[in-house]
Parts: structure tokens; sequence; C-alpha cells
């Protein structure tokens, strides 16, 4: 998790936070912390936390792994077990983990899972994923069944049904694994510290709007992401770096200056584009940098939408404590339908000002990558603007070409220019 | 004589799975005025559209006989082959009888394609139908009755007749009986599998997804009576397997047949689920849209895009592998098919558990090549007749 | 002469276009890619500014008032011939090359007579490769030479005793150092003249004209490359193009109609929508898998025997196409064997095996936007007659009718784009850096 | 009607690239001989015909009439051979071969032109599971065939030659047909020849190796198929074999080549003997 260059005062925090949490995992055995696997979307963390316990997400340990280069052995190791080579990199790379010791990114062993908490938005292979792992583990498991917004909207029936389960299901089951009552005035305060958090981070997002733009919006914004997608939304850890991450970029608004990359600071911004799909972690860096080469900016993505679209303006809501976790569950980008999600992508287009968009399809996910080329054709012929195809995969680095992504960038991006400078010269983006 | 019966009706039945443009169905809305709504895979509230006059088409992709010239622009080449052939035929014009199309909650390829159809076919009804994973009749069981109320509805707005609860009884019965049915048809492959092979079953079967059901019974009870009375089906030395993977894009007709041909008698399977999903009959009594509700809740056949709530993964499988007496398991799924393949390793250390060989291999419904999976059949099979003590010629 | 040229450096093969100072076309050379790429580049540009000098004697002819069909006679005669030198150097080379392999083989006393007797035959056999009407294979030496020393040898191995596959090894071995050698890549005066000699009277109008030709100083003012390796060229980046942009204004250049391109090269296919400028609006491109590209095409020449050129022809000829299952290049090659055993008919299956790869080339079409007209097919394969009768089928099923563009220089598109680019780059600067001229003999 | 103690058998294994034959003299009482074999690539011929000739050929040099034959068996695409009396599958086949070469053996990887067949076997013959590669031939004997004859080095030279390497470089799993362009790229690099030849032997035995053990072999596991002849290759597996930690032992087996048609000629003569215990008489055409 290092960037190169110059290493901002948030993210030493970021950095920190997470090897805490990380530490306090390892020694939860002797501390007696309870704790409970779940999932980035949807995740219930200000509930774990209003009863103490510890989340621990999957995914984040796998993308980590890819990030550290283990994932190659882990999914060889899942795939030896009898995995198929056609499924979720994420799945087989936390099941190899798990076969390898369970050790996380940090070098700390993992706790078992307390509990497993399916809770299953936006996409299935969650539910096989848990399924594996309670075998695995033979964990107690709640169930957490979030609809699918299939027409672009929360209907009563699906919150009603969503809340019944937090209700009946998995707060007894979290009453059962913490021991402790549920205490709705705790989860409240949690939930007033995330919206809090919500709203810096959207203004850091927003902050994209800017020319030169302060931040990438993508493999910046994987950063700027983390703590409230993950184990800290709800906390006053949380809170705290997201505003000193505002301020930050605040202060870069103000000097003028574009984001960081692997390299340093991006000198000259050259192209602006919209990305769609989540980012490869295996060859993040070398990924990043052929953006930078190019001079491209993402100045909005998608994938920080997966753990909530606060910038949709959805916000963790203190008065409405059920009935908000439910519509923050049914309302992660990927349990948006592809109408809905197309309409993002077009409002980010003109929000942000971009040249293009460019959609990154990884092969692990179908929840994502279904239907991307289908959203691709409809977002050129709505906006007119250039759009292009990356393929590769999320930690499975097989499927990195790195080659021919960056034969497929190039072209996309002199394909860009060609375009702009053909066109009468009425928004040139380069300053 | 009855074996050319049988062959007549085998034949129909190809007919009907192969008319890709589905021109009975276009017969049936003009002789009958109701709505077509075609389904994916795998379960779809059939009685639900009987029951408001709609004929249920399920559409289990392309197959073999589509060339895919414009499937291809929607679709990655790791994502499975159904969708794909799907989106062609719509685009080709095949599936303009089709008033609307149902996508079930099994995957998110399919809940995708909802999508697709939506930006695609905006003036079409394009349901996603969601079914819980919460099985309780509070909870779960409360959201799939208004899930059902609502698509009720959606086809009123469409034209459809509005639901009445005798006609959903009637329409219960009417599946039931149908249902009926083919278990005796899989009961009777089990016991003597030689006399029904699992082509003619499997075709028998995909022509019940186009046609009405009382036209599906009648051609049920017509082969039956046909096979029953055919003398020239003879046991053959095969061996006896279960085939399990298939509920959704389904394997071309050459790999069954492939299967078969291998050395192997497929004793239990799990192609076209939809035509036996409920295990038990569904009552009859009271509140008939309470009792659709009560036997998907409590009486639906194992799959794995379904929340197994005791994670008893596989138990399921080895049940059905003892019940049909069968000598080992095809594992025989969709390349890409992350239900069926992350299912697999759970379902693979069940059996294993209880002693049973398997083998698994992987299709596209368009595949035409069965080399690799004959010889991996037939070694399979080879391997449970050498090894077997009754060595009979 | 100022001129720009343009390297398409392919996966199999390399191109060159040269354009003079008015943007107009000199000449266009070919080679087969080969493991060094500036031996590639520079056998394709020399072969370019050999056709160039050739233009150029063609117009001194026409100017000095030779009748049309006279001169084209005069020029084919004196090109065969020309050709025919250059394919004896090589010959010369390789003979050098495998006789020093054969030294080092385990039976020399019996390889090295026997390869010099194939050498000694395949020199006899030149002239009429060579003569006129004569149906050559290929255009590449390496084939040319190849298939005919693979047939002798093998007639000679079986006679004598010999390892067959290990006369063959020898070939292989040789062949590549011998391509990697980029001596004749312009040599133009000696092989003219060589050439010359070998005519029976020659016309002094040619004679003189061919001095003058000869003695042009031909001046690089820019170059740009593209193609498959072009990150693997020995050029700048700023003088590398993606393929994708210069297939698009090359097919825009040849056809200003084009809205819709579809590229069938060696080893990749690629679908291009532009817009009426010939900018790039849109692309799909298909890599890494042989299945659909011309290598499959070649592939399976090999397995029938047959050379390139036969493929599309034999399979125009079929009545009722077989339906080719397999999706792998390697399979489908064994799939055919099955399938003549079988007693299917030839042209049948080739015709299946040509359906199989449009296709392909379907879905990218699909992918990329679909198809409008205009639409061009360039690339290697829009030189297959049955490639283009069962793409012209297809689109017009799913597109409807439409002007389908195909040119006889279609191969060279990338590399006029290419070409074009480089014009541009000429225009603007004055002195870019250039690429180094290809070694005088 | 009991057979005799002693009977001839041939096996007939037809495969993508190679037809190999083998006439056995199998003994009701002790183990099993091999009389005679042939072994020819069908460069392009008819199968059936050079089938037909080897037959013919391979019966000639033992002296023996078709009618002396207890059981004629086919395995692979051998069902062109009109006069079989049965036909095995290849793996059961190469099971029953493997066992013949190497009673040890408890897994066979059977590496042919264009598959390759990991097969877990019991010390019966018996396949226990198996796994195939699948539809695309990269990392087959023919991908291996093809970058070689671009090299311009013969298959006997392969395996020495990678012996030889000092410094692989690494070859992702690429494409049988287009290899030939990225081993362009390699020589111009400046890599030696074994280096490459290594880098695909380890990419292939990489695979290999991962076919094994996701099937959960162990201990002795025999390389069969013409690939076993293959030095290189093999050395290249065992080191796969030794870092995947598994306790993996390859062997090779001078027959390695002839495993399917010896294990097909066998299981014949074992269906022989059974069904004539039962009362059976084969015809030719058989059962
Ligand atoms: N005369 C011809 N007839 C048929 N096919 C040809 C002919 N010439 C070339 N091809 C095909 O074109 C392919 C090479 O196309 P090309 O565009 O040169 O590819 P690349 O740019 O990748 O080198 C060959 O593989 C071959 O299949
Ligand atoms: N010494 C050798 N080194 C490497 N490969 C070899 C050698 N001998 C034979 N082969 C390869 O073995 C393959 C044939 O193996 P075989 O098992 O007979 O295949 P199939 O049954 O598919 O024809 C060919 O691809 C050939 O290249
Ligand atoms: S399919 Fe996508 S959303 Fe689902 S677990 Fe895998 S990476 Fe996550
Ligand atoms: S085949 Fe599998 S992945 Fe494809 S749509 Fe069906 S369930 Fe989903
Ligand atoms: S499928 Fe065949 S053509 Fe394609 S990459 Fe594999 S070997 Fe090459």
């Amino acid at each position: 998790m290092t960037i190169a260059a110059r290493k901002d005062r948030s993210q030493e925090r970021q950095k920190q936070m997470i090897a805490e949490h990380f530490q306090r995992l390892g020694r939860a055995r002797e501390s007696g912390e309870k704790c409970v696997y779940t999932f980035v979307p949807g995740n219930l963390t200000e509930l774990l936390r209003a009863f103490d316990l510890l989340p621990v997400l999957p995914e984040i340990n796998a993308l980590q792994s890819g990030m550290r280069g283990k994932s190659r052995e882990y999914i060889g190791l899942a795939e030896k077990l009898g995995h198929s080579e056609d499924v979720c990199t994420y799945v087989k790379c936390d099941i190899g983990m798990l076969k390898s010791g369970n050790i996380g990114p940090t070098g700390e062993r993992l706790p078992d899972p307390d509990l497993l908490l399916l809770s299953y938005t936006g996409c299935f292979t969650f539910l096989k994923w848990f399924e594996l792992l309670r075998q695995e583990y033979r964990a107690p498991t709640v169930m957490l069944h979030v609809p699918y917004q299939a027409d672009g909207q929360i209907t009563p029936s699906q919150r009603e049904y969503v809340v019944a389960q937090l209700k009946h299901k998995v707060i007894p089951a979290l009453e059962r694994v913490s021991g402790k009552k549920f205490d709705i005035d705790k989860l409240r305060e949690q939930l007033r510290r995330s919206a809090q958090a919500e709203d810096d981070l959207v203004w850091v997002l927003q902050s994209a709007r800017h020319r030169p733009s302060p931040i990438d919006a993508y493999f910046g914004g994987v950063y700027y992401i983390g703590p409230i997608f993950s184990a800290f939304r709800g906390t006053q850890e949380a809170l705290e770096y997201y505003r000193e991450l505002r301020e930050e970029v605040a202060e870069r608004i103000a000097l003028g200056l574009g984001p960081v990359t692997p390299d340093g600071p991006l000198e000259r911004e050259k192209f602006r584009v919209v990305v769609e799909g989540p980012p490869n972690w295996t060859s993040f860096r070398e990924f990043w940098k052929m953006f930078a080469d190019e001079g491209a900016v993402v100045v909005a993505s998608t994938y920080t939408k997966v753990g909530g679209t606060y910038d949709l303006g959805f916000r963790h809501d203190p008065d409405r404590p059920l009935e908000s976790l439910a519509d923050y569950c049914l309302g992660c980008y990927t349990n948006l339908n592809l109408p809905t999600r197309v309409d993002v992508l077009c409002q980010y287009m003109d929000e942000y000002s971009a040249d293009g968009l460019l959609v990154h399809s990884v092969k692990s996910c179908n929840s994502f990558s279904a239907g991307q080329l289908a959203m691709l054709n409809e977002v050129e012929r709505r906006t007119g603007k250039p759009v292009g195809f990356l393929e590769s995969d999320l930690v499975d680095p097989r499927y990195f070409s790195a080659a021919n992504i960056k034969n497929r960038l190039e072209s996309y991006f002199q394909m860009v220019a060609q375009k702009r400078a053909a066109a009468p010269r009425t928004e040139a983006s380069a300053p | 004589m009855s074996a050319s019966r049988v062959q007549g009706i085998v034949e129909r039945a190809e007919d009907l799975c192969r008319d890709l443009r589905l021109e009975s169905v276009r017969r049936w809305k003009e002789q009958n005025g109701g709505l077509a709504i075609g389904f994916m895979p795998i379960w779809a509230p059939r009685e639900l559209l009987r029951a408001q006059g709609c004929l249920p088409v399920g559409i289990m992709g392309g197959g073999e006989d589509v060339e895919i010239i414009k499937g291809d622009a929607f679709y990655q080449s790791y994502i499975c082959h159904l969708p794909r052939s799907t989106i062609e035929l719509a685009l080709g014009g095949s599936l303009d009888v089709l008033d609307g199309m149902i996508f079930p909650a099994i995957c998110d390829v399919i809940r995708n394609l909802s999508g697709i159809w939506k930006l695609r076919f905006p003036e079409r009804l394009a349901y996603y139908f969601d079914s819980p994973q919460d099985f309780d009749p509070q909870i779960g069981g409360a959201f799939l009755r208004r899930e059902l109320e609502e698509f009720s509805h959606a086809l009123v707005q469409r034209g459809a007749r509005p639901l009445e609860t005798e006609a959903l009884r009637e329409s219960l019965a009417a599946y039931n009986a149908n249902r009926a049915r083919v278990q005796a048809l899989y009961q009777l492959r089990r016991d003597e599998p030689w006399k029904v092979p699992t082509w003619e079953l499997y075709l028998l079967q995909r022509a019940g997804l186009v046609a009405p059901v009382e036209e599906h019974d009648r051609m049920l009870d017509e082969y039956l009576a046909a096979i029953r009375a055919d003398e020239s089906r003879r046991p053959l030395d095969q061996a006896r397997v279960v085939l399990t993977g298939s509920f959704c894009e389904q394997p071309p007709l050459g790999l069954i047949k492939t299967l078969e041909r291998a050395g192997c008698y497929i004793v239990d399977d799990d192609f076209i689920q939809v035509g036996r999903w409920f295990k038990n009959p569904a009552s009859l009594d009271g509140d008939p849209l309470d009792n659709l509700v009560n036997a998907f809740l409590r009486d639906s056949l194992e799959s794995p895009t379904r929340y197994e709530e005791q994670g008893n993964k596989g138990e399921e499988l080895v049940r059905r592998v003892a019940d049909s007496r069968a000598e080992g398991v095809l594992f025989c799924t969709p390349s890409f098919c992350d239900p069926a393949l992350l299912d697999q390793p759970m379902a693979v250390r069940a059996i294993e558990a209880s002693g049973t060989p398997w083998t698994a291999f992987k299709y596209a419904e368009n595949n035409g090549q069965f080399q690799v999976i004959r010889e991996q059949a037939g070694t399979f099979a080879d391997s449970i007749k050498l090894f077997s003590e009754a060595l009979s010629p | 002469m100022k001129y720009s040229v343009g390297i398409d450096l392919g996966s199999t093969t390399t191109k060159a276009v040269v354009l003079n100072e008015q943007c107009a076309v000199l000449g266009r050379g070919i080679t087969n890619s080969r493991s060094n790429y500036q031996v590639a580049c520079e056998v394709a540009l020399g072969e370019a500014l050999n056709r160039a000098r050739l233009g150029m004697i063609e117009r001194e002819l026409a100017d000095a008032g030779v009748d049309v069909t006279l001169r084209q006679a005069w020029l084919a005669d004196f090109d065969r011939r020309f050709r025919e030198q250059q394919y004896r150097a090589q010959l010369e080379r390789l003979a050098q090359t495998l006789e020093r392999h054969a030294r080092d083989e385990r039976d020399s006393e019996l390889v090295r007579p026997l390869v010099a007797d194939v050498v000694e035959r395949m020199r006899t056999e030149t002239c009429a490769l060579f003569a006129e009407g004569a149906n050559r294979k290929s255009d590449f030496f390496r084939d040319l030479a190849g298939s005919r020393y693979l047939a002798l040898a093998e007639g000679l191995a079986d006679e004598r005793g010999a390892r067959f596959d290990r006369v063959a090894g020898l070939f292989d071995k040789s062949i590549l150092e011998v391509e990697n050698a980029a001596e004749d890549s312009e040599r133009f005066a000696v092989f003219a003249k060589a050439a010359l000699a070998g005519m029976e009277a020659v016309p002094s109008e040619l004679r003189a004209a061919l001095e003058r030709a000869a003695a042009v100083v031909m001046e690089q003012a820019c170059c740009v490359g593209t193609g498959y390796g072009r990150a693997t060229l020995p050029f700048p980046k700023e003088w590398i193009r993606s393929e994708i942009l210069c297939h698009g204004l090359g097919a825009h250049a040849m056809f200003p109609g084009t809205r819709t391109v579809l590229d069938i090269g060696g080893q990749d296919t690629k679908a291009i929508q532009v817009d009426e400028q010939g900018i790039v609006t849109s692309f799909q491109m298909n890599d890494r898998c042989a299945a659909g590209c011309g290598r499959y095409l070649g592939y399976i020449a090999d397995e029938m025997s047959l050379g390139l050129h036969e493929l599309g022809p034999l399979a125009c000829k079929s009545r009722r196409q077989v339906k080719i299952n397999s999706t792998c290049t390697v399979f489908a090659g064994a799939e055919l064997r099955e399938r003549l055993s079988l007693g299917d008919k030839r042209e049948d299956i080739l015709a299946g095996l040509h359906r199989a790869i449009i296709l392909r080339a379907m879905s990218l079409l699909a992918r990329s936007g679909g198809v409008r007209p205009e639409f061009t097919f360039t690339g290697g394969v829009a030189r297959n007659a049955a490639a283009v009768e069962a793409l012209k089928k297809l689109i017009f099923e799913h597109y409807g009718e439409m002007q389908l563009n195909i040119s006889a220089d279609s191969i060279y598109t990338g590399a006029l784009g290419a070409a074009l680019f480089a014009h541009r780059e000429a225009q603007r600067a004055q002195a870019p850096s250039r690429l180094a001229e290809p070694a005088r003999g | 009607m009991d057979l005799p103690p002693s009977q001839h058998v041939v096996g007939i294994d037809v495969g993508s690239s190679t037809v190999k034959l083998v006439l056995m003299r199998e003994h009701e009482h002790a183990p099993a001989e091999l009389v005679a074999s042939k072994q020819e690539r069908l460069r392009r011929r008819e199968a059936r015909k050079l089938v037909d000739d080897l037959f013919e050929a391979l019966l000639a040099e033992a002296g023996l009439r078709r009618d002396e034959l207890g059981y004629v068996a086919t395995t692979g695409e051998g069902e062109c051979a009109s006069y079989r009396t049965g036909h095995f599958y290849g793996m059961t086949a190469h099971a029953r071969g493997a066992l013949f070469c190497e009673p040890k053996a408890r897994a066979v990887i059977d590496v042919g032109a264009l598959h390759t067949r990991a097969v877990l076997i019991d010390e019966r013959g018996k396949v226990l599971g198996s796994r195939m590669t699948s539809q695309c031939a990269s990392g087959s004997g023919q991908f291996l065939e093809n970058i070689c004859r671009y090299l311009g080095i013969t298959l006997e030279e392969i395996g020495p030659l990678s012996l030889k390497s000092t410094k692989p470089e690494a070859c992702s799993s690429i494409c049988a047909v287009l290899a030939e362009t990225d081993v362009i790229n390699m020589v111009s690099r400046g890599i030696a020849a074994s280096d490459i030849i290594k880098g695909i032997h380890q990419s292939m035995a990489g695979r290999y190796v991962k076919l094994l053990t996701s099937l959960g072999a162990h201990d002795v596991v025999l390389v069969t198929g013409g690939l076993a002849c293959d030095v290189g290759l093999v050395a290249a597996m065992r080191e796969a074999a030794a870092e995947s930690k598994r306790p993996l032992e390859l062997r090779v087996h001078e027959l390695s080549p002839l495993a399917g048609a010896i294990g097909a000629a066998l299981w014949g003569a074992y269906r022989a003997r059974k069904l004539a215990r039962m009362g059976v008489r084969l015809q030719e055409s058989g059962p």
C-alpha cells in the first residue's frame, strides 16, 4: 500500500489504521474479541461495531494478497484442491490463503470466524463463497439476502424484507455471538459518524471536477475508500481520516496540483477518463503507470461505489437506523440494474468533463462484467465520446497481459487525441 | 411398430425444441389470444402465468443451432454461452412473439441480462423475478408473496387476466399432474434405463417448455405407452451414473448421446428442472398463492443457486446417487458457470466421502466436438464395467 | 528524391509503403517477418524502393512514348528476371549455410553430399520457377525454397537411407540465419544488371530508363512504424503509431467512404469504426489465439499441402459446406484430417473453415459497433476469395446489402496509414530522424 | 470351453499423430510379454490404411494368422480397424499399460500430440480419476513440435538440448500456432534455443504436474505417450513435482510410448478369458 513519491499524512494514518486492525485481529483469540466475516458491498460495519464485533473482509484480504504477489500461489492451491479455473479468483485466492495458514496481509494469522454474515448484495458468488467457508470453518452462518434493484429503485417490499431479516435473523445472530443485547443507540451513534465521514469522502471524490483534477478517482480512489468500505465506517478513526484527507485535497486544489502517481505528481493532465470496473491488483502500479504515462487521469470510477453510492446521495441515517442500513445494502453499485449503471456513467462523463470512458472488465466478476459491453455501447451512443475496453482479472496474474493492455490503452488515447485534434476547438481539455 | 411410434413422438418433441422462431407459440397465441411469457432457467411461477391465461415459454438459450453473429457484442469470452445465444435470438426476432421475459434470480449473468433487455428492448416487459433466500414464511415467504403479486399485477398491465383464486388452484392441480408424469418417467428410467434413453427424456422435457401443459401431458402419456410396449429395447452392459451441473445452460443433444454411447446410463440428472421443481404435489387446500409460496420455500429441488440453510451441501446428491443405485457421478457443467462450478467442490467432497467414483467435464451449448468428453466418459464407464462383478457381455 | 515511409511490422509479414512528397504511392514492399525486426524492415523498405524505381522506369518509358502493352511486357519480363536474381542470391547464401551446418552433423559424410545435391537441383529448377507464366506458391524465399527443399530432400533421403527429419531440420536452422542477414535488401543496380543480361534483346529505351532510375538518390524524410511488432521496432516512440489508427487511416485513404474496417492479419483480427475523416471512433481486436486469424489458414494450408493462394479458390468450389466444430486451429487441423478420412470433400471442408474464421470476425465486428457502409476489408486474408465470399454473405444477411471495398493492395493498408502519418510528420517538421538506409551492395 | 493357457493378443492405438501396434503373448499364470510392436507417424496419411498395413506387417513378423489371435483391442481413434474385437477408451488402456511397464505406478500422465491425460489408478489398473487438457492445443506435443520446427531442432534433439539450458526463459501459456512469433521474439532477444525449449518444457511441465496434483496423485507416476521420450520434459516435470512439495516420483519406461496399445491388448486378453469362462466365443467383428 505504498505510493512511491510523497506520502501524505492521511496515507500514513490509513496505513496505520489498517495495520492496527489486523494486529487486533491477530490478538483476538487471546483478547477474546469476536470476529465476523462479511463482504464489502452491503457490509454492516456499524451494526457489528455496535456489538463490539470485529469485521473481517475476505475480499480485502484477497485483494491484499494480490497486491503482495501471493495470489498466484493461493489461486493455484485452490485450483489444485478442485476449484475451477473459470470462477471468481477472489474466492480461490481466499480459499488458498485459508489453506496456507490464513496469514493476513500484515503477517498475523487471522482468527477463525465466530460468525459468517452472508450478506448477499450485488453478487451471487458471495453465496457460494460463504457456503465454501462454512464447510471449512463449520462456523455459524447467517444469511442476509439483499434483493436486486431490478427496476432502478428500492421498493418498499424489498426494504421490508431486508429489515425483517436484520431484525429477526441478523441481530439475534449477532447477539448470540457477542453475548450482548442489541443497543440501538449505540448503532445510531455509529451511523451519525458514518454520515459525516461519507460527506467528506464525497467531497474528495467530487474534487475531480477541478482541472487539473487533484486526485485520481480510480487508482488513488481505491485508497480513499479503504476505511469507509471496510472495517472502519462509523468509527472515530474513519471520521478523522476523512477530515484530514479532505484538507489535503483542498490544499492540492489551491496549489493547482494534479494527483500523485506511482512516478510522482502528474505534471500535465492530458486526458480525463471515467473508468468502469474494478482494478487489477496484481499489477496495480504497472496498470496505473500506463495511465500516468499517457497523462491520463481517472476523474470518476464506479468501482469506488461498490461499498456504497454516497455521491448519488445516500447517507446513513441515525434516525432510521435499520431502514437506512437496508437502503445502504440495496444501493451498492453492483446492486443497481444496468440501465441505472449506464445513467451513472453518463452522468459522470458529463459532471467530470471526461474525454471518454474506459471499461476494465475482469474475468472474475460476472456481477460487474456480464453486460459491460452493452453498457459501453450505450454510453458511446448517448455521449458520443470515445470508449475503450480492457480485460484482465482482479487477482489472477495469468490474465494480466501487460503488452496487450498497453497496446489497447495506447490505441485508445491516440484515438482520443486524434478525435480531439479533428474536432472544432470547443473544449480542448489539455490546459 | 411401437419402435416407430416412439420415434414419431420423439421427433415431434425434437421439432418443438428446434423451433427457434417459436412458431408453435405463435399458433397458440392465434388460437388462445393470451400473452406468451418467456422465462429463463431455472424456476418461474408457471402456475401463476397459466392462471392468468398466459403461456409460459421456457428459454434455455439458443443451443447448438444458433450461429452467434451479434451476441458476442454483449458478452466477453469468459461468460457462459447461454446469454449470448439468447440475445442473438432476440435480436434476430425469434423472440418477438413473446410478450415478456422473466429473468429469475439465479446468477449475475441472468440478472444482468435483464438489464440488457431493458436497454435494448425498452418497450417489452423484462421482469426480474427475485426469489428469496430466506425460507422463513414470515420473512422470505412474505417477500415472495409480494413478488408474485407484483408480477401478477405487471401481467395484468400488459393485458393478462387478473389473478383469480380458483384459476390458480386449477393451475396448481394441472402442474401437479404434469409433474407427476415427468417424475414417473424419471422413475421408469431409473428402473429400466434402457427403456428411456436420456436424450429422449430430455427432448420430451424440453417440449414441455414450449407446449401448453395439457398438450405436454398427452405427449408424455403417448410416449410412456409406446415405450412400455416396445420390446426391442434390451439392457446393455452400461454403467449407471447420475449427471449433475446442467441445470441452466443445457448441453447440446450430441453430448447427451455421446455419454450414452460411451457406455453410461444416466439414471438421474438436473436438466430442465422447472418441470420437476417441486418434489411433491403442491397443496390444493386453502389459499393457492400461499400454497405456491410454501411449495417454493419448503419443497423445492436443491440447486446451487439456492442457499442451503443447514449447510449440508452435497448430501442431496449423495442421496440421489443412492436412490438411483448409481455407480458414479458425472459433473457435467457449462463452462464459466459460477453457481455450478463453485458448488462442485462441495458436492465432490460429499461424493468422495460416500465412496462413489466421479468425473467432471465442461461444455458449452454449441459445442460440436465431443472427442474429449467421449473419452473421459468412456474411460469412466470402462472402469466401472471392468471392475464390477457382473461382467455380462 | 525525398520520400516518406510507413512500415507495418506484422506478425507474419512486414510491409512498407513509400510516398513521394506529393503524397502519392511510389512503391510497396513486403517480406515475411522474422526474428530480426530491423532486417525485416530493411528488406520490406528495400523492396518498396525497388518497386519505386520500377515505377520510375515505367514512367520514363511512358514519357518516351513506348506503347503501353509493349512497355508492360518489357517490365513484366524484367521483373521476373529481377526476382529470379534475388532468389538466386539468397539460394547461394542458403547453400553456404547449409553446407556449414551439414558439416557438423553426426553422419556428415551422408548428409553433406545429399544437401549439396538438393541445392544443385534447386539451382537447376530456378529458371523454371521464374519462367513466364509459372505458378509460384508464395513470394517469399522462405516458402519457395522451403517447399522445394523439403520435397527434394524427402525423395533423396529415402533413396539414400538418411533421416529425413534431420535433413529437414538443417533447412530450418539455415533459413533462420539466411533470413536474418539483410544483405540484398537494395541491390537494385546489381540485380537489374544481371536481369538485363538474361533478357534476349534489351530495348535501348529500357536500358536507358533503367540506368537513370538506378541512379536516383532516394532520401528518407520520415518514417513511421506500426503493426504487431511495433513496440519492438528499432524506432523512437514518436515514430510509432497504433496499428488501429493506421488501418483506419489507410482504409480511409483507399476508400474515403469507409465507415467500418475489418482487418484480418496473420495473428490478429481487428474491427474498426472510423468517421468521415478516417479517425477511429471505436475498435475491437482479437489476439493471442490463432483461431480466426490468417495463421489459421496458413496452418490449414500446410495441413493440406496447399499454397495459401490455392485455399480460397478451392473453397469457392464448394457446394455443400461442412460445419467445423473445433475452435482451436490445431484441433481444426485434426478435424480436417478426420473429415477427409470420412470422405468429405476438400472444398467442402475448406468452405467450413473459412466460414468459421468469418464467424469469429463477425463477433468482433458486432462488438466494435456493427457494420456500417461503406465496409472495407483489409489484411492478408482479404486476398482470399473464399473468405471474402463468406464475409459478404454474412454481412448482407445480417446488416443489409452494402458497398464492400476490397483492394488488391489491402495487405498494405496499415503500412499506407503509417506512411500517411509519416508524410504529415515530414511536412510538419523539417528534419525528423530517419530509419537507417538499407545496406547497399 | 476355456482358452489355452497362453494366447496372442494385439493392441492398436491410433493417436492423432502416431499409430502404435503391439502383439503380446499373454499367459494365464505368468506375466504377459511383448512379442513385437510397430510405431509410425501418420504424417497426413490416412489412418485406416496405415493401420491395416502395420497390422499385416506385425502378423507377418510374428508368423501368425488373424484367426490365431485371442483378441484385437483398439484404443484412441482405433475404431477404424474393422477387425477389432473390442474397444477400450484411452485412459483405461493407458492405465493398464502403465502397470505393465511399472507395477508400482499409481498414476499415469499420458502426453500425446494433442491431448494430455492424467489418470489416477489402483494396483489393478482401475481408473480412479482423470483429468484432460481442454480445447486448446497450447502446451501439447504439437505445440512443442511447432516450436522446434521453427528453431530447426529435430525431435530427438529436444530433450538433450533442454537439459543443457542454464537460464530457462519463462514462457506464458501461448498458442500452439502463434508460438512461432513468440519464439521469433525470443530469438531476436538473443535467447539461446536451449533456454527457450527449457522454458517451454517448464510451462508444459507445470501444467502437467498441476493436472496430477489436482487429481490427488502421489508416489510413483509413469509418464506415457510419445513425449515420454523427451528427457527434457521429463526432467522439467520432475523439477515441477519437487516444487509442488508433493511426493510425486515420475518414472519413464522404454515402452512408455506404447503404453496405450499394450494396455488395450492386455484388457483384451482379460476380457477374452472372462468371456470364454462365461461361454462366449468371440467372433472377428467383436462381441
Ligand atoms: N495470397 C493470399 N491468399 C490468401 N491468403 C493470404 C494471401 N496472402 C496472405 N494471406 C493471409 O494473410 C495473412 C497475413 O496477413 P497480414 O495482414 O500480412 O498479417 P500481419 O499483418 O499480422 O503480418 C497470412 O497468414 C495468410 O493467411
Ligand atoms: N523424443 C521425443 N521428444 C519429444 N517429443 C517426442 C519425441 N518422440 C515423440 N515425440 C512426440 O510425441 C507425440 C506423439 O505422441 P503420442 O502419444 O503417440 O501421441 P498421439 O497418440 O496423440 O498420436 C508427437 O507430438 C511427437 O512430437
Ligand atoms: S464475482 Fe465479483 S463481486 Fe462477486 S465475489 Fe467475485 S469479485 Fe466479488
Ligand atoms: S449457465 Fe451458469 S453462469 Fe450461465 S447463466 Fe446459467 S447459471 Fe448463470
Ligand atoms: S485454441 Fe488453439 S489456436 Fe487458440 S490459442 Fe489455443 S492452441 Fe492456439
